[in-house]
Protein backbone atom coordinates (compact mmCIF):
# COMPACT_ATOMS: atom_id res chain seq x y z
CA UNK A 1 0.00 0.00 0.00
CA UNK A 2 1.18 3.72 -0.95
CA UNK A 3 0.28 6.71 -0.26
CA UNK A 4 -0.20 9.26 -3.12
CA UNK A 5 -1.79 12.64 -4.22
CA UNK A 6 -3.97 12.88 -7.19
CA UNK A 7 -4.82 16.10 -8.49
CA UNK A 8 -8.51 16.55 -10.77
CA UNK A 9 -8.37 19.35 -13.60
CA UNK A 10 -10.79 20.96 -15.70
CA UNK A 11 -13.74 18.85 -16.53
CA UNK A 12 -12.87 16.24 -14.20
CA UNK A 13 -12.60 19.06 -11.07
CA UNK A 14 -15.95 19.60 -11.75
CA UNK A 15 -17.17 15.61 -12.36
CA UNK A 16 -14.79 15.16 -9.13
CA UNK A 17 -16.15 18.16 -7.23
CA UNK A 18 -12.56 18.39 -5.41
CA UNK A 19 -9.04 19.86 -7.01
CA UNK A 20 -7.19 16.91 -4.85
CA UNK A 21 -6.82 14.13 -2.49
CA UNK A 22 -4.57 11.63 -0.89
CA UNK A 23 -5.85 8.19 -1.62
CA UNK A 24 -3.86 4.79 -0.50
CA UNK A 25 -3.42 2.81 -3.44
CA UNK A 26 -2.31 -0.98 -4.89
CA UNK A 27 -2.95 0.52 -8.12
CA UNK A 28 -0.06 -1.40 -10.33
CA UNK A 29 -0.13 1.74 -12.83
CA UNK A 30 -1.65 5.08 -14.01
CA UNK A 31 -4.59 3.42 -15.75
CA UNK A 32 -5.94 1.42 -12.22
CA UNK A 33 -5.20 4.73 -10.72
CA UNK A 34 -7.79 6.73 -12.53
CA UNK A 35 -10.28 3.38 -12.26
CA UNK A 36 -10.40 3.53 -8.92
CA UNK A 37 -10.81 7.21 -8.71
CA UNK A 38 -13.76 6.63 -11.27
CA UNK A 39 -15.54 4.06 -8.55
CA UNK A 40 -15.05 7.08 -5.76
CA UNK A 41 -16.30 9.72 -7.96
CA UNK A 42 -19.39 8.62 -9.70
CA UNK A 43 -19.50 11.34 -12.50
CA UNK A 44 -15.71 10.87 -13.08
CA UNK A 45 -15.67 8.88 -16.77
CA UNK A 46 -13.28 7.67 -19.20
CA UNK A 47 -12.17 10.19 -21.76
CA UNK A 48 -10.40 8.51 -24.40
CA UNK A 49 -8.48 11.23 -25.25
CA UNK A 50 -7.01 12.10 -21.45
CA UNK A 51 -3.62 12.62 -20.51
CA UNK A 52 -2.23 11.69 -17.33
CA UNK A 53 1.30 13.36 -16.01
CA UNK A 54 3.26 12.43 -12.76
CA UNK A 55 5.52 14.87 -10.40
CA UNK A 56 5.19 17.62 -13.34
CA UNK A 57 6.07 15.43 -16.26
CA UNK A 58 3.61 13.87 -19.27
CA UNK A 59 3.55 10.05 -17.98
CA UNK A 60 1.65 7.18 -19.93
CA UNK A 61 -1.31 4.88 -18.74
CA UNK A 62 0.69 2.36 -18.33
CA UNK A 63 3.26 3.44 -15.89
CA UNK A 64 3.57 2.75 -12.07
CA UNK A 65 2.78 4.44 -9.56
CA UNK A 66 5.40 5.55 -6.54
CA UNK A 67 5.16 6.40 -2.94
CA UNK A 68 4.61 9.70 -2.49
CA UNK A 69 4.03 11.09 -6.40
CA UNK A 70 1.68 13.53 -7.14
CA UNK A 71 -0.46 12.48 -10.20
CA UNK A 72 -2.14 14.86 -12.53
CA UNK A 73 -5.42 13.94 -13.99
CA UNK A 74 -6.20 15.78 -17.58
CA UNK A 75 -9.24 15.80 -19.47
CA UNK A 76 -8.95 15.98 -23.10
CA UNK A 77 -6.55 19.18 -23.56
CA UNK A 78 -8.19 21.83 -26.08
CA UNK A 79 -5.08 25.05 -26.00
CA UNK A 80 -5.66 27.77 -28.98
CA UNK B 1 13.10 30.89 -27.45
CA UNK B 2 10.38 32.36 -25.43
CA UNK B 3 7.60 29.76 -24.31
CA UNK B 4 4.71 31.79 -21.71
CA UNK B 5 1.19 31.93 -20.17
CA UNK B 6 -0.40 35.36 -19.60
CA UNK B 7 -3.64 36.48 -17.76
CA UNK B 8 -3.49 40.05 -20.03
CA UNK B 9 -3.37 40.91 -23.49
CA UNK B 10 -0.77 39.56 -25.33
CA UNK B 11 1.56 42.06 -27.60
CA UNK B 12 1.85 40.22 -31.02
CA UNK B 13 4.28 42.76 -32.06
CA UNK B 14 6.92 42.49 -28.64
CA UNK B 15 6.84 38.37 -29.51
CA UNK B 16 7.73 39.24 -33.07
CA UNK B 17 10.63 41.51 -32.02
CA UNK B 18 11.99 38.43 -30.25
CA UNK B 19 12.46 36.22 -32.70
CA UNK B 20 13.97 39.15 -35.31
CA UNK B 21 17.12 38.23 -37.09
CA UNK B 22 19.16 39.63 -40.41
CA UNK B 23 19.91 36.02 -41.28
CA UNK B 24 15.75 35.46 -41.45
CA UNK B 25 13.89 36.38 -44.47
CA UNK B 26 10.53 34.94 -43.66
CA UNK B 27 8.72 35.08 -40.21
CA UNK B 28 5.03 33.49 -40.45
CA UNK B 29 2.80 34.39 -37.16
CA UNK B 30 -0.17 32.50 -36.29
CA UNK B 31 -3.07 34.03 -33.97
CA UNK B 32 -5.97 32.63 -32.54
CA UNK B 33 -8.91 34.59 -31.89
CA UNK B 34 -11.75 34.04 -29.66
CA UNK B 35 -14.85 33.70 -32.33
CA UNK B 36 -18.22 34.44 -32.35
CA UNK B 37 -19.37 30.27 -32.86
CA UNK B 38 -18.59 27.02 -32.30
CA UNK B 39 -20.85 24.04 -34.14
CA UNK B 40 -23.27 25.98 -34.27
CA UNK B 41 -23.52 27.47 -30.85
CA UNK B 42 -23.37 30.92 -30.44
CA UNK B 43 -20.30 31.81 -27.89
CA UNK B 44 -20.41 34.72 -26.07
CA UNK B 45 -16.90 34.29 -24.59
CA UNK B 46 -14.66 31.90 -22.79
CA UNK B 47 -12.46 30.57 -20.47
CA UNK B 48 -9.34 29.11 -20.01
CA UNK B 49 -7.93 26.81 -17.64
CA UNK B 50 -4.03 26.47 -17.61
CA UNK B 51 -1.69 24.08 -15.54
CA UNK B 52 1.45 26.36 -15.94
CA UNK B 53 4.11 24.38 -14.35
CA UNK B 54 3.85 21.50 -17.14
CA UNK B 55 2.46 23.94 -20.13
CA UNK B 56 5.38 26.29 -20.00
CA UNK B 57 7.72 23.19 -19.71
CA UNK B 58 6.35 21.31 -22.38
CA UNK B 59 5.33 24.13 -24.58
CA UNK B 60 9.44 24.74 -24.60
CA UNK B 61 10.24 21.06 -25.36
CA UNK B 62 7.65 21.99 -28.39
CA UNK B 63 9.79 24.93 -29.43
CA UNK B 64 12.58 23.50 -29.33
CA UNK B 65 11.50 20.63 -31.52
CA UNK B 66 10.55 22.91 -33.90
CA UNK B 67 13.81 24.65 -34.12
CA UNK B 68 15.68 21.48 -34.37
CA UNK B 69 13.07 19.88 -37.04
CA UNK B 70 12.73 23.09 -38.99
CA UNK B 71 16.46 24.66 -39.01
CA UNK B 72 14.54 28.00 -37.33
CA UNK B 73 16.03 30.98 -36.26
CA UNK B 74 13.91 31.74 -33.76
CA UNK B 75 10.46 30.86 -32.14
CA UNK B 76 8.36 31.78 -29.57
CA UNK B 77 4.44 31.61 -28.31
CA UNK B 78 2.33 33.22 -25.54
CA UNK B 79 -0.79 31.80 -24.81
CA UNK B 80 -3.97 33.51 -22.58
CA UNK B 81 -5.41 32.08 -19.51
CA UNK B 82 -8.53 33.47 -17.55
CA UNK B 83 -11.95 34.80 -19.28
CA UNK B 84 -11.71 36.35 -22.77
CA UNK B 85 -13.99 38.10 -24.82
CA UNK B 86 -14.88 37.87 -28.57
CA UNK B 87 -12.50 38.63 -30.93
CA UNK B 88 -9.32 38.61 -28.33
CA UNK B 89 -6.32 36.85 -28.78
CA UNK B 90 -6.27 33.68 -27.21
CA UNK B 91 -2.48 32.67 -28.61
CA UNK B 92 0.16 33.80 -30.75
CA UNK B 93 3.06 32.23 -32.52
CA UNK B 94 5.88 33.82 -34.44
CA UNK B 95 8.32 31.85 -36.35
CA UNK B 96 11.30 32.89 -38.31
CA UNK B 97 13.59 31.22 -41.12
CA UNK B 98 15.52 31.53 -43.43
CA UNK B 99 13.07 30.77 -46.09
CA UNK B 100 9.32 30.72 -46.29
CA UNK B 101 9.07 27.20 -46.62
CA UNK B 102 10.34 26.42 -43.21
CA UNK B 103 8.73 29.30 -41.57
CA UNK B 104 5.38 28.56 -42.48
CA UNK B 105 5.94 24.89 -41.67
CA UNK B 106 7.36 25.40 -38.53
CA UNK B 107 4.64 27.80 -36.89
CA UNK B 108 1.60 24.97 -38.23
CA UNK B 109 3.52 22.31 -36.35
CA UNK B 110 3.92 24.54 -33.46
CA UNK B 111 0.47 25.20 -32.73
CA UNK B 112 -1.02 22.24 -33.58
CA UNK B 113 1.29 20.86 -31.00
CA UNK B 114 0.40 23.62 -28.52
CA UNK B 115 -3.56 22.68 -29.23
CA UNK B 116 -2.64 18.33 -28.67
CA UNK B 117 -0.44 18.50 -25.65
CA UNK B 118 -0.92 20.88 -23.53
CA UNK B 119 -2.60 21.37 -20.21
CA UNK B 120 -4.83 23.97 -21.45
CA UNK B 121 -8.35 23.28 -21.34
CA UNK B 122 -11.75 25.91 -22.78
CA UNK B 123 -14.94 26.22 -21.60
CA UNK B 124 -16.86 27.90 -23.59
CA UNK B 125 -19.68 30.20 -22.19
CA UNK B 126 -22.89 30.12 -25.05
CA UNK B 127 -25.83 32.63 -25.63
CA UNK B 128 -28.64 30.33 -24.02
CA UNK B 129 -26.82 30.53 -20.76
CA UNK B 130 -24.88 26.89 -21.02
CA UNK B 131 -21.25 26.74 -20.74
CA UNK B 132 -19.41 23.74 -22.03
CA UNK B 133 -15.64 21.99 -22.10
CA UNK B 134 -14.53 21.99 -25.17
CA UNK B 135 -13.29 18.69 -26.36
CA UNK B 136 -14.84 16.45 -23.64
CA UNK B 137 -17.15 13.47 -24.88
CA UNK B 138 -19.08 12.82 -21.76
CA UNK B 139 -18.83 16.20 -19.73
CA UNK B 140 -22.78 17.41 -19.71
CA UNK B 141 -22.90 20.92 -20.53
CA UNK B 142 -21.69 23.00 -16.87
CA UNK B 143 -24.34 25.60 -15.17
CA UNK B 144 -24.30 28.82 -15.87
CA UNK B 145 -22.77 30.24 -12.65
CA UNK B 146 -19.98 31.21 -15.22
CA UNK B 147 -18.96 34.10 -17.49
CA UNK B 148 -22.19 33.97 -19.64
CA UNK B 149 -24.15 35.44 -16.36
CA UNK B 150 -21.80 38.37 -15.76
CA UNK C 1 -9.62 42.56 -49.36
CA UNK C 2 -6.94 44.69 -50.08
CA UNK C 3 -3.50 44.95 -52.41
CA UNK C 4 -1.21 47.65 -52.58
CA UNK C 5 2.37 48.75 -53.05
CA UNK C 6 3.84 50.75 -50.99
CA UNK C 7 7.20 52.80 -50.82
CA UNK C 8 7.06 53.21 -47.00
CA UNK C 9 6.90 50.87 -44.28
CA UNK C 10 4.58 48.62 -44.31
CA UNK C 11 2.55 48.78 -40.98
CA UNK C 12 1.45 45.29 -40.78
CA UNK C 13 -0.64 45.88 -37.35
CA UNK C 14 -3.05 48.30 -39.77
CA UNK C 15 -3.20 45.32 -41.94
CA UNK C 16 -3.89 42.78 -39.39
CA UNK C 17 -7.35 45.03 -38.42
CA UNK C 18 -8.52 45.18 -42.07
CA UNK C 19 -8.90 41.45 -41.81
CA UNK C 20 -10.43 41.15 -37.92
CA UNK C 21 -13.78 39.35 -38.38
CA UNK C 22 -15.62 38.22 -35.14
CA UNK C 23 -16.18 34.96 -37.43
CA UNK C 24 -12.45 34.58 -37.43
CA UNK C 25 -10.82 32.21 -34.51
CA UNK C 26 -7.53 32.12 -36.57
CA UNK C 27 -5.23 34.91 -38.40
CA UNK C 28 -2.01 33.85 -40.34
CA UNK C 29 0.56 36.52 -41.21
CA UNK C 30 3.33 36.31 -43.80
CA UNK C 31 6.55 38.54 -43.32
CA UNK C 32 8.92 38.79 -45.86
CA UNK C 33 12.39 40.58 -44.64
CA UNK C 34 15.27 41.57 -46.47
CA UNK C 35 18.38 38.84 -45.20
CA UNK C 36 21.63 40.08 -45.25
CA UNK C 37 22.39 36.96 -47.08
CA UNK C 38 21.60 35.01 -50.71
CA UNK C 39 22.78 32.22 -52.21
CA UNK C 40 25.94 32.17 -50.46
CA UNK C 41 26.73 35.87 -50.72
CA UNK C 42 26.13 38.74 -48.18
CA UNK C 43 23.56 41.46 -49.26
CA UNK C 44 23.84 45.35 -48.29
CA UNK C 45 20.05 45.73 -49.24
CA UNK C 46 17.89 45.23 -52.07
CA UNK C 47 15.91 47.12 -54.66
CA UNK C 48 12.30 46.31 -55.63
CA UNK C 49 11.22 47.52 -58.92
CA UNK C 50 7.01 47.20 -59.37
CA UNK C 51 4.73 48.10 -62.55
CA UNK C 52 2.04 49.01 -59.93
CA UNK C 53 -0.89 48.82 -62.76
CA UNK C 54 -0.56 45.41 -63.24
CA UNK C 55 0.87 44.49 -60.04
CA UNK C 56 -2.48 45.44 -57.86
CA UNK C 57 -4.77 44.11 -60.87
CA UNK C 58 -2.76 40.61 -60.72
CA UNK C 59 -2.78 41.39 -56.80
CA UNK C 60 -6.52 41.87 -56.23
CA UNK C 61 -7.09 38.75 -58.34
CA UNK C 62 -4.65 36.46 -56.10
CA UNK C 63 -6.30 37.54 -52.85
CA UNK C 64 -10.12 36.82 -54.40
CA UNK C 65 -8.41 33.29 -55.69
CA UNK C 66 -7.65 32.88 -51.98
CA UNK C 67 -11.08 34.00 -50.84
CA UNK C 68 -12.78 31.88 -53.91
CA UNK C 69 -10.31 28.38 -52.72
CA UNK C 70 -10.46 28.42 -48.64
CA UNK C 71 -13.48 30.27 -47.71
CA UNK C 72 -11.81 32.88 -46.13
CA UNK C 73 -13.18 35.78 -44.14
CA UNK C 74 -10.45 38.37 -45.24
CA UNK C 75 -7.22 38.46 -46.72
CA UNK C 76 -5.05 41.22 -47.51
CA UNK C 77 -1.47 41.95 -48.73
CA UNK C 78 0.92 45.06 -49.06
CA UNK C 79 4.55 45.13 -51.04
CA UNK C 80 6.82 47.55 -50.89
CA UNK C 81 8.44 49.03 -54.16
CA UNK C 82 12.37 51.15 -53.88
CA UNK C 83 15.30 50.53 -52.05
CA UNK C 84 15.62 48.82 -48.60
CA UNK C 85 17.54 47.75 -45.93
CA UNK C 86 18.22 44.94 -43.88
CA UNK C 87 15.62 43.94 -41.32
CA UNK C 88 13.12 45.93 -43.55
CA UNK C 89 9.53 44.20 -44.53
CA UNK C 90 9.62 43.58 -47.85
CA UNK C 91 5.86 41.98 -47.85
CA UNK C 92 2.96 41.43 -45.60
CA UNK C 93 0.56 39.18 -45.99
CA UNK C 94 -2.85 38.06 -43.35
CA UNK C 95 -5.58 36.09 -43.81
CA UNK C 96 -8.32 35.13 -41.14
CA UNK C 97 -10.57 32.22 -41.40
CA UNK C 98 -13.26 30.23 -39.03
CA UNK C 99 -10.14 27.90 -38.64
CA UNK C 100 -6.46 27.49 -38.90
CA UNK C 101 -6.39 25.26 -41.65
CA UNK C 102 -7.65 27.71 -44.13
CA UNK C 103 -5.79 30.67 -42.58
CA UNK C 104 -2.48 28.75 -43.43
CA UNK C 105 -2.98 27.21 -46.68
CA UNK C 106 -4.45 30.56 -47.91
CA UNK C 107 -2.06 32.66 -46.68
CA UNK C 108 0.83 30.47 -48.51
CA UNK C 109 -0.96 30.07 -51.29
CA UNK C 110 -0.94 34.34 -51.67
CA UNK C 111 2.49 34.56 -50.86
CA UNK C 112 3.22 31.93 -53.47
CA UNK C 113 1.43 33.41 -56.35
CA UNK C 114 2.57 36.89 -55.71
CA UNK C 115 6.47 35.94 -55.69
CA UNK C 116 5.04 33.90 -58.82
CA UNK C 117 2.84 36.30 -60.67
CA UNK C 118 3.30 39.58 -59.87
CA UNK C 119 5.23 41.92 -62.30
CA UNK C 120 7.89 42.39 -59.70
CA UNK C 121 11.86 42.14 -59.71
CA UNK C 122 14.69 42.31 -56.99
CA UNK C 123 17.62 43.92 -57.10
CA UNK C 124 20.33 42.57 -54.32
CA UNK C 125 23.25 44.74 -53.87
CA UNK C 126 26.21 43.03 -52.60
CA UNK C 127 29.18 43.63 -50.26
CA UNK C 128 31.61 42.82 -52.81
CA UNK C 129 29.95 45.68 -55.04
CA UNK C 130 28.46 44.36 -57.23
CA UNK C 131 24.10 44.19 -57.69
CA UNK C 132 22.36 41.35 -59.19
CA UNK C 133 18.61 41.29 -60.61
CA UNK C 134 17.61 37.96 -58.75
CA UNK C 135 15.84 35.16 -60.48
CA UNK C 136 17.36 36.04 -63.79
CA UNK C 137 19.61 33.67 -65.59
CA UNK C 138 21.38 35.26 -68.23
CA UNK C 139 21.88 38.91 -66.74
CA UNK C 140 25.49 39.57 -65.87
CA UNK C 141 26.11 41.08 -62.43
CA UNK C 142 25.45 44.98 -62.80
CA UNK C 143 27.78 47.63 -62.16
CA UNK C 144 27.86 49.13 -58.79
CA UNK C 145 26.66 52.45 -59.00
CA UNK C 146 23.40 51.11 -57.34
CA UNK C 147 22.49 50.79 -53.91
CA UNK C 148 25.98 49.11 -53.03
CA UNK C 149 28.14 52.17 -53.31
CA UNK C 150 25.93 54.45 -51.14
CA UNK D 1 2.24 45.99 -90.72
CA UNK D 2 1.03 47.50 -87.78
CA UNK D 3 2.45 49.96 -84.89
CA UNK D 4 3.31 49.02 -81.43
CA UNK D 5 4.78 50.26 -78.54
CA UNK D 6 7.14 47.96 -76.55
CA UNK D 7 8.32 48.42 -72.45
CA UNK D 8 11.00 46.75 -71.37
CA UNK D 9 11.27 46.54 -67.09
CA UNK D 10 13.66 45.82 -64.99
CA UNK D 11 16.86 43.29 -66.54
CA UNK D 12 15.40 43.55 -69.67
CA UNK D 13 15.31 47.61 -69.60
CA UNK D 14 19.13 47.84 -68.49
CA UNK D 15 20.37 45.29 -71.36
CA UNK D 16 18.05 47.42 -74.34
CA UNK D 17 19.09 50.50 -72.15
CA UNK D 18 15.88 52.06 -73.07
CA UNK D 19 12.46 52.11 -71.09
CA UNK D 20 10.21 51.84 -74.09
CA UNK D 21 10.33 52.42 -78.29
CA UNK D 22 7.60 52.67 -81.02
CA UNK D 23 8.36 49.17 -83.22
CA UNK D 24 6.75 48.37 -86.58
CA UNK D 25 5.76 45.08 -87.01
CA UNK D 26 4.71 41.98 -89.18
CA UNK D 27 5.18 39.77 -86.00
CA UNK D 28 2.40 36.92 -85.53
CA UNK D 29 2.41 37.05 -82.07
CA UNK D 30 4.24 37.49 -79.05
CA UNK D 31 6.93 35.33 -79.12
CA UNK D 32 7.82 36.60 -82.54
CA UNK D 33 7.67 40.06 -81.49
CA UNK D 34 10.22 39.35 -78.78
CA UNK D 35 12.67 37.87 -81.11
CA UNK D 36 12.32 41.13 -83.22
CA UNK D 37 13.49 42.84 -80.11
CA UNK D 38 16.53 40.52 -79.68
CA UNK D 39 17.58 41.10 -83.11
CA UNK D 40 17.62 44.94 -82.44
CA UNK D 41 19.11 44.73 -78.48
CA UNK D 42 22.37 42.61 -78.43
CA UNK D 43 21.85 42.56 -74.77
CA UNK D 44 18.43 40.81 -74.76
CA UNK D 45 17.98 37.25 -74.44
CA UNK D 46 15.69 34.56 -73.84
CA UNK D 47 14.63 34.15 -70.35
CA UNK D 48 12.62 30.95 -70.00
CA UNK D 49 10.52 32.12 -67.00
CA UNK D 50 9.78 35.62 -68.87
CA UNK D 51 5.98 37.07 -68.56
CA UNK D 52 4.38 39.19 -71.37
CA UNK D 53 1.46 41.53 -70.94
CA UNK D 54 -0.37 43.41 -73.39
CA UNK D 55 -2.61 46.56 -72.53
CA UNK D 56 -2.43 45.90 -68.68
CA UNK D 57 -3.14 42.74 -68.80
CA UNK D 58 -1.07 39.01 -68.33
CA UNK D 59 -1.08 36.95 -71.86
CA UNK D 60 0.42 34.23 -73.61
CA UNK D 61 3.41 34.05 -75.80
CA UNK D 62 1.14 32.56 -78.41
CA UNK D 63 -1.37 35.42 -78.27
CA UNK D 64 -1.82 37.33 -81.40
CA UNK D 65 -0.29 41.48 -81.48
CA UNK D 66 -2.93 44.25 -82.71
CA UNK D 67 -2.28 47.54 -84.00
CA UNK D 68 -2.24 50.35 -81.20
CA UNK D 69 -0.63 47.24 -78.67
CA UNK D 70 1.02 47.98 -75.99
CA UNK D 71 3.16 45.28 -75.14
CA UNK D 72 4.96 44.76 -71.97
CA UNK D 73 8.00 42.39 -71.88
CA UNK D 74 8.95 41.58 -67.97
CA UNK D 75 11.97 39.60 -67.38
CA UNK D 76 11.48 36.65 -64.64
CA UNK D 77 9.61 37.93 -61.08
CA UNK D 78 10.47 38.20 -57.77
CA UNK D 79 8.79 39.38 -55.37
CA UNK D 80 8.10 38.75 -51.93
Amino acid sequence: MMRVRVRYFASFREATGIDDEWVDTDAKNLRALFDEAMARHAGLDHEPAALVAVNDCMADWDARVGEGDEVLFFPPVAGG
Amino acid sequence: MSFSITDGPIDAGALRALVQDPHCGACVVFEGWVRNHNEGREVLGLEYEVYEPLAVSEGLRILAEARHRFGLSGVACVHRTGRLGLGEVAVVVVAAAAHRDEAFRACRYVIDEVKRRLPIWKKEHYRDGEARWVNCRHCVAADSEGLAAS
